[in-house]
């Protein structure tokens, strides 16, 4: 019989997240057993060319769509489409706007994982003093999210002795992330605490620190992947960063997406759906499931999974 | 030596000594000479290589799908083969793309409604490229040079009057128009993109204003000095790829009813390469509107098999470069070898 | 004058060609070309336009390889595979167009690909290449700065920065492809002296010229193709002009200036006050319905300026424009066309022809406007034009549709003059019409311009050529360093008098100025 | 001669100027640790300007730098990982190597078989490009899998300076006697100048252009290498768009499109405006959306700067002793 197909998209290839979780991916199937995952995305992390990619997923007649969006909206007009055609749309990691998909898969809820970025910065620098945030495009929706997250959870009066000096932007561009990492040191002077929510970001600013001589006045934190940031937790620049698993993200999106063809979830709110070794999924108001708070990597860890993603 | 013949002159030459045809003898090998005919079976070639070889290719409703991939960089295209046969070239159309987005967007939430979006982008686009046009033709600057600072003005633009926001919730008219279809199966985008290749074609091809591009990009002194107007047809030139980079901004963002700074990112590579492709010459003076539409759609066809082979993005770029290398290489190694001999 | 010292005709030949042919896509530029010349030897080199000159000099100095047929130099059997090549066998040549790098210094204009190096490893040694250039100024009697960038030369100066590349190699054979089309009388004459050293030193020479009476000035030999083929050689001292010219033709040509007498109408164009910041000044002329007006000069003496600016092309000149008593402000070339103004630029290469458009394009570039829109519908319209003024210019070409860059020198000029008499103008202001033109089109040429006075346009006559514009002339207007210097009415135009002015000489002769 | 120093003098002058307007600003930026990082920073991209000089002379262009630099970075760090024994030296010069070859491939399509420059870097752009992707496999190759001395040599010093801004003096002493006391260099500005006129004085056009690319690619492979190394992490995407910044460099620096015209000084001057603004924009704390747009005015502004000087007025015909007099009644 012909395998069920089904289409992981991610915002681009080249990109270890991502590849951990087409790993995820690949191991549900294989538990599912009637999968084919067909891993996709485009050279660079553009909404039309994830646009482009769906349209031919939709030719393919695929099954369902698995998908990290680069923009909220571009994409909602053509998995729309994709789902008048009968195909299965879930987005995971960074969402499509409710409209455009079935489910929306948080690897964590975005509260949780601003929270967990300022707690991280926080416990470095001894609860008080400048941080700042180095960030990917400013048009990244999940990063945007996160921000926004992390700007509320410094309101608590917990928080009232860390003051957030400054936003900018990278680009997902080493050079330019480096070289912004090297402004904010350089035009604060009494910086504590940079945290990069995106894998360059925060390599850029753990090199630039360790550069500057830094390390120990300065620490890095944010999301990256242990794999990329062993070397910097081993030079002291980095004390501790977060990540949730993104083989078990992958894992759990593409089983619900298997759940979805096969009718055993319709998406509806409260409803529950079962993936596999992750447990139950428990759809919200808006359409979205959280997996787990993300999880914490420090010296003591990040070499042993360092080698898994 | 220089004294004055007094002999009477014999009135008017009786013709010429040398007989001149009114236009070569054409032969069939002639028109196959030609580079549309080259790209034409090369799309025959794909277009049956994909039917026989893909499962889901020949399937009217994929194909006529597949379109929106290429219509509107293929409607910048038409302007920009203009333009580079005039000797001209315009990096930015992608910035001027997304500014024209993020004017749209800006009249669309201070109650423009929705048929005035259209002028709106136009509008924005025309400015754009007018100032282009001024820089280009007023300060007699290179175009590539001022084109390069222009892109990142204008994509700069967008993101100050944006930053980390978007605008969304565009009206069904744009909606219609950017993914709509006519007769429920022919795109709207490429019907507005065959039109407008027509137009192009006849106003290239058929007019004079199209034969003084010709002349302005073979020898602008020259045409300068025969009474071409050549600054009003460059700075024209600017305004119409400005304008319809403007009407493809207004298309896009109809298809995916959002706009953000990074809108159309690195198109105008994209954009380029058809035209090169399509035979216009990078040095000027040559090259035609069919040339470009087959480029387009060899273009269009070849990564659209690419990816129902679920090629990743990245060997789709290696294949199109190669292609635009081998395109332009193996005619220039044929004609080595002859030459040779 | 053919006195020159006769040279040994039993001397050792430095350069022979056996049966050179050359072929482009078909169309035969040379076909079983022979040719010899010795050591000491200055040979005309004679053929209408189109017969395969510049094709024979490219062959020479490997630029083209031939088709068949082989080089002998110094009676060894070469092959120039390059320039590289031919320059290292002593060929070098002076092209007919302008072979100058217009942001590099005179000297290593002249040195370059061959700089004077020292030291280890090897650097150009600046000081050693500029005393070198220098050194072969000084013995071509010509001073020029030697480190001045050859873009703010003159157009002589030029010539002069070529032909000093061409000496400073030590060649066998120096090749001069109409060396002189853009030379003055006075630059001419350093020319013709410097080709006496050549010929003193041994080198041999083959020259390439339209014009007669330089041949026999200075050549002792002549090599006569004809349409690519071989057609005489033989001595100088031996033949006779209308004979040369017969065998180059293949039939007589009689009227050398057809001037007819035309009677003078009202007057047409009247410039006034004619200003520009750097260019010229106080310009003031007149030019009435049925004269040609010539303009001599100096090369840049400014001429050609006056004219551009008069056409429009130029921004920033003031002063007042008179068409038929009626003031008119002219902005563009097409402001000028349409006031039936023409002119016929000199620098055909980039003022003139679109190389990469056919002939037909060329042709009616100016008057699309009158052919209408869709040119489409009007393309036997747009033949017909062109076919009745080539044919009167006697063009030589294959067809209409034919690319202009296939064309030979003086048939590409054939067509810009086509081109600008197809806009039927009132006044015609010609740039060095004939340089660069055979003597039978020249003459063909001629006989046009007074054609076009009997139909009774104005035509002025801006031309480097004296026996041309007295022959062809009503008026001389003298430029000197971008103003008038004197006006001669066709009575008082003698040689002497126009050389004199033309050198700014003339300037106690102001009585002269105000006669018509 | 003279005119042409002044430009460059004009440069570097504002340049100075600018420095100075950012120091009032945010004195930090003055520092002398902040202006050595600011040095370091522009080392790549003036040797690869330097090199983009040379083509850019040739009236050629190359898009594919960029790509290059990622293509030979990405082998570079893929070779140290794989054999981490391997001297520092061999990976460098194996990372030249590469892109040394990467560029003869543009200079025999270029020069040999005659094809537009912008086509076949447009070209050879993408591919490159996409082989990052394919050799890496997608994967990024990051700091701690690179041994030690790969990723620390950039930022050693060396008599208190970075071996980065030794190799960038280096190249620039090097490129500034190859385009003036060589054969080699000189060919180039007589091609750009009058490409058709240096075939007839015997200049072998297509030789000359094949080494220039080769060049333009051999500093694409040497700054491959020192990119990843020294910002310690290897991807697909390095450098993506750089190409451009490296052209603005040029043009800025006063390098004429149009071939022919332009000097090491240029180049390495406009590469330090450039840096300049870049680095300081995150210092004076500029919102990061009107960085891009600011850029381009920069970029806009030079241009301008350097086309009032190119506009030609008209020749000097008249007698200048004449002409004080003339043009004031011409007024
Ligand atoms: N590149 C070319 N392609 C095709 N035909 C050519 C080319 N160059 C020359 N020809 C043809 O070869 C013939 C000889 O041209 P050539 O330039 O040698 O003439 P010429 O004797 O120098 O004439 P002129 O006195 O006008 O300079 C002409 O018929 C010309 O059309
Ligand atoms: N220094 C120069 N640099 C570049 N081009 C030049 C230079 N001098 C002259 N030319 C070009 O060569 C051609 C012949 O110039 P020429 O010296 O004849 O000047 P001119 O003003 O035409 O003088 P005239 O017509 O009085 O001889 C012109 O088309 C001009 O553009
Ligand atoms: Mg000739
Ligand atoms: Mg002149």
């Amino acid at each position: 019989a012909e395998k069920m197909k089904i289409a992981m998209v991610v915002k681009n290839l080249g990109n270890g997240f991502f590849d951990a979780a087409h790993e995820g991916a690949n191991e549900a199937a294989k538990q599912l057993g009637d999968v084919e995952i067909i891993y996709t995305g485009p050279t660079t992390a553009t909404a039309e060319g994830q646009i482009e990619i769906i349209s031919s997923l939709i030719s393919q007649k695929v099954k369902a769509i698995v998908i990290s969006a680069n923009d909220a909206n571009a994409l909602v007009p053509i998995t729309k489409k994709a789902m008048q055609r009968g195909i299965k749309v879930i987005s995971f990691d960074s969402g499509i706007a409710r409209d455009g998909r079935l489910l929306q898969l948080n690897p964590s809820s975005p509260a949780l994982i601003g929270q967990k970025q300022i707690e991280m910065a926080s416990d470095a620098i001894g609860g008080a003093g400048e941080i700042a945030i180095l960030s990917a495009t400013a048009q990244a929706t999940n990063q945007n999210i996160w921000i926004a997250e992390m700007k509320k959870t410094l309101a608590q009066p917990a928080y009232s002795k860390i003051k957030l000096v400054s936003t900018v932007y990278g680009d997902d561009q080493s050079d330019k992330s480096y070289r912004e990492a090297i402004g904010l040191l350089r035009s604060n002077p009494n910086l504590k605490a940079i945290i990069a929510p995106t894998t360059v970001g925060i390599n850029a600013a753990g090199k630039a620190v360790v550069d500057e001589k830094l390390v120990g006045k300065v620490y890095v934190t944010g999301l990256g992947l242990p794999s990329e940031m062993a070397g910097h937790v081993k030079s002291g620049a980095v004390k501790s960063f977060a990540i949730w698993n993104p083989i078990d993200l992958g894992y759990a999106a593409t089983y619900a997406a298997h759940q979805f063809v096969t009718g055993k979830a319709t998406g509806k709110a409260g409803e529950s759906i079962a993936v596999g070794r992750m447990g139950k999924l428990t759809v919200d108001a808006v359409g979205e499931a959280a997996l787990a708070p993300p999880f914490t990597y420090d010296k003591d860890n990040v070499e042993k999974f360092s080698k898994i993603f | 030596m220089n004294a004055i013949s007094t002999s009477p002159h014999q009135s008017a030459a009786p013709g010429s000594r040398y007989t001149i045809l009114d236009r070569k003898a054409q032969r069939l090998s002639h028109y196959l000479a030609h580079w549309e005919a080259l790209l034409a079976l090369l799309l025959v070639a794909v277009f049956v290589g994909n039917s026989i070889f893909l499962p889901h290719f020949f399937d009217v409703y994929n194909l006529a799908d597949s379109t929106f991939n290429f219509s509107e960089k293929a409607l910048i295209a038409l302007p920009m083969a203009l333009l580079i046969i005039c000797r001209e070239i315009d990096i930015s159309v992608s910035g001027t793309l997304a500014l024209s987005s993020v004017a749209m967007g800006f009249a669309h939430h201070h109650g423009v409604p929705p048929a005035g979006l259209l002028f709106v982008a136009l509008a924005m686009g025309a400015v754009c490229g007018s100032l282009n046009g001024v820089l280009v033709t007023r300060f007699a600057l290179p175009s590539i040079v001022v084109t390069i600072g222009t892109v990142a003005l204008f994509r700069g633009l967008a993101s100050v009057i944006l930053g980390d926001q978007a605008y969304t919730g565009y009206p069904q008219l744009l909606i219609d128009w950017g993914q709509g279809y006519f007769f429920d199966i022919i795109p709207r985008p490429f019907v507005i993109l065959l039109v407008f290749a027509v137009l192009f074609a006849v106003l290239l091809h058929a007019t004079s204003w199209g034969r003084r591009i010709f002349a302005i990009g073979s020898n602008p002194m020259a045409a300068r000095f025969s009474g071409v107007a050549v600054d009003r047809y460059r700075f024209a030139l600017f305004v119409a790829t400005g304008t319809m980079a403007g009407l493809a901004a207004w298309l896009l963002t109809g298809r995916i009813g959002s706009t953000r700074p990074n809108i159309a990112m690195g198109w105008e590579l994209e954009v380029i390469t058809m035209v090169i492709l399509g035979g216009v010459s990078i040095a000027g003076g040559k090259g035609s509107i069919g040339g470009v539409l087959l480029a387009v759609l060899l273009l269009g066809m070849v990564t659209y098999g690419l990816a129902l082979l679920n090629i990743p993005g990245v060997i789709m770029t290696i294949v199109v470069g190669i292609l635009l290398l081998i395109t332009i290489a193996v005619p220039r190694l044929l004609n080595r070898k002859q030459t040779k001999k | 004058m053919s006195q020159n010292p006769p040279i040994a005709q039993n001397a050792a030949p430095v350069l022979r060609l056996h049966g050179i042919c050359k072929h482009f896509h078909g169309v035969t530029a040379l076909k079983d070309v022979a040719l010899t010349v010795r050591a000491g030897e200055v040979m005309a080199l004679i053929g209408e336009n189109g017969a395969g000159k510049s094709t024979l000099v490219k062959t020479l100095t490997g630029i083209y390889q031939p088709d068949a047929g082989h080089i002998e130099v110094n009676g060894q059997r070469v092959l120039f595979a390059s320039p590289q090549d031919a320059m290292d066998a002593g060929m070098t040549a002076v092209h007919q167009e302008t072979v100058m790098f217009d942001e590099l210094t005179v000297a290593e204009n002249i040195y370059i690909g061959r700089q004077p190096q020292t030291g280890y490893p090897a650097r150009i040694d600046w000081a050693l290449m500029a005393s070198q250039a220098e050194a072969i100024f000084a013995r071509l009697e010509v001073q020029l700065p030697v480190l001045a960038k050859v873009k703010d030369l003159s157009v002589a100066q030029r010539h002069f920065v070529e032909i000093a590349r061409a000496l400073s190699q030590d060649a066998r054979v120096v090749i001069m492809d109409e060396p002189t089309a853009s030379l003055s009388q006075r630059e001419i004459h350093e020319l013709y002296r410097i080709i006496g050293q050549l010929r003193a030193a041994g080198t041999a020479v083959i020259f390439i010229s339209h014009k007669f009476d330089e041949i026999f000035a200075v050549a002792d030999s002549y090599t006569v193709l004809r349409d690519g083929h071989f057609v005489a050689a033989g001595l100088l001292a031996e033949i006779s002009e209308p004979q040369l010219v017969s065998l180059m033709v293949g039939r007589a040509i009689h009227q050398v200036f057809p001037k007819v007498e035309v009677p003078l109408g009202a007057t047409l164009l009247e410039v006034s006050q004619f200003c520009h910041p750097t260019e010229f000044r106080d310009i003031h002329f007149s030019v009435q319905q049925g004269e040609i007006v010539g303009f001599y000069g100096l090369v840049g003496a400014g001429r050609s300026e006056v004219m551009q600016a008069l056409f429009g092309l130029t921004p920033g000149v003031t002063g007042t424009v008179k068409i038929a008593g009626q003031e008119v402000t002219i902005r563009s070339a097409s402001d000028a066309i349409q006031h039936g103004i023409a002119y016929v630029p000199e620098d055909r290469q980039h003022q003139g022809a679109h190389l990469s458009l056919s002939i037909v394009q060329n042709i009616t570039l100016p008057i699309l406007d009158s052919i209408g829109f869709f040119l489409r519908s009007k393309r036997s319209r747009e033949t017909a034009i062109a076919r009745q003024f080539s044919e009167q210019l006697e063009l030589k070409a294959h067809h209409f549709t034919q690319m202009v860059s296939e064309l030979s020198g003086g048939n590409q000029q054939k067509v810009v003059l086509a081109k600008w008499l197809a806009t039927k103008p009132k006044v015609i202001i010609l740039d060095e019409p004939t340089k660069g033109i055979d003597i039978g089109s020249k003459a063909a040429v001629h006989r046009f311009i007074s054609e076009l006075v009997t139909q009774g346009l104005s035509v002025i006559l801006v031309s480097s050529e004296l026996p041309e514009v007295l022959g062809m002339a009503d008026r001389v207007v003298v430029m000197h360093q971008g103003h008038i210097n004197c006006v001669f009415s066709r009575a008082q135009a003698t040689p002497e008098n126009v050389v004199a002015a033309a050198s700014g000489s003339a300037h106690s002769n102001e009585e002269l100025i105000c006669t018509t | 001669m003279h005119y042409l120093k002044q430009r460059e003098v004009q440069l570097a002058l504002l340049i100075v100027l600018l420095a100075v307007a950012v120091g009032v600003r945010a004195p930090v930026f003055l520092t002398a640790g902040s202006l050595g990082n600011l040095l370091t920073d522009s080392t790549l991209l003036i040797m690869l300007a330097l090199a983009q000089m040379f083509v850019i002379i040739t009236r050629g262009i190359d898009l594919s730098v960029a790509s290059n630099l990622a293509l030979s970075g990405m082998m570079a760090a893929l070779l140290a990982v794989k054999y981490p024994e391997l001297p520092l030296l061999v990976v460098m010069l194996v990372a030249v190597a590469i892109g040394l070859l990467l560029g003869l491939v543009n200079g025999y399509l270029i020069g040999y078989l005659d094809l537009p420059p912008i086509v076949v870097t447009l070209g050879t752009m993408s591919v490159y490009r996409g082989l990052v992707f394919v050799l890496s496999g997608g994967a990024w190759v990051s700091s701690h899998q690179m041994p030690a001395d790969f990723i620390a040599f950039p930022l050693s010093h060396l008599f208190g300076v970075t071996h980065l801004v030794w190799i960038a003096a280096t190249a620039i002493i090097a490129t500034w006697l190859l385009a003036r006391y060589t054969r080699f260099g000189r060919d180039l500005y007589a091609i750009g100048n009058q490409p058709l006129a240096a075939r007839y004085v015997g200049i072998s056009t297509a030789r000359r252009l094949f080494w220039t690319y080769g060049l333009s690619g051999m500093m694409a492979g040497l700054c491959g290498y020192l990119w990843v190394a020294r910002y310690a992490v290897a991807y697909s995407e390095i450098a993506y768009g750089f190409e451009f910044t490296v052209i603005a460099a040029c043009v800025i620096g006063g390098i004429s499109i149009a071939g022919g015209a332009g000097t090491v000084a240029g180049a390495v001057l406009g590469a330090l405006f450039l840096s300049v603004i870049n680095n300081a924009l995150p210092i004076i704390k500029v919102s990061p959306f009107w960085q891009s747009a600011l850029t381009g005015i920069v970029i806009l502004t030079a241009v301008l700067i350097n086309a009032r000087g190119n506009k030609k007025a008209g020749r000097q015909i008249l007698p200048l002793a004449m002409l004080q007099p003339s043009s004031r009644s011409a007024a």
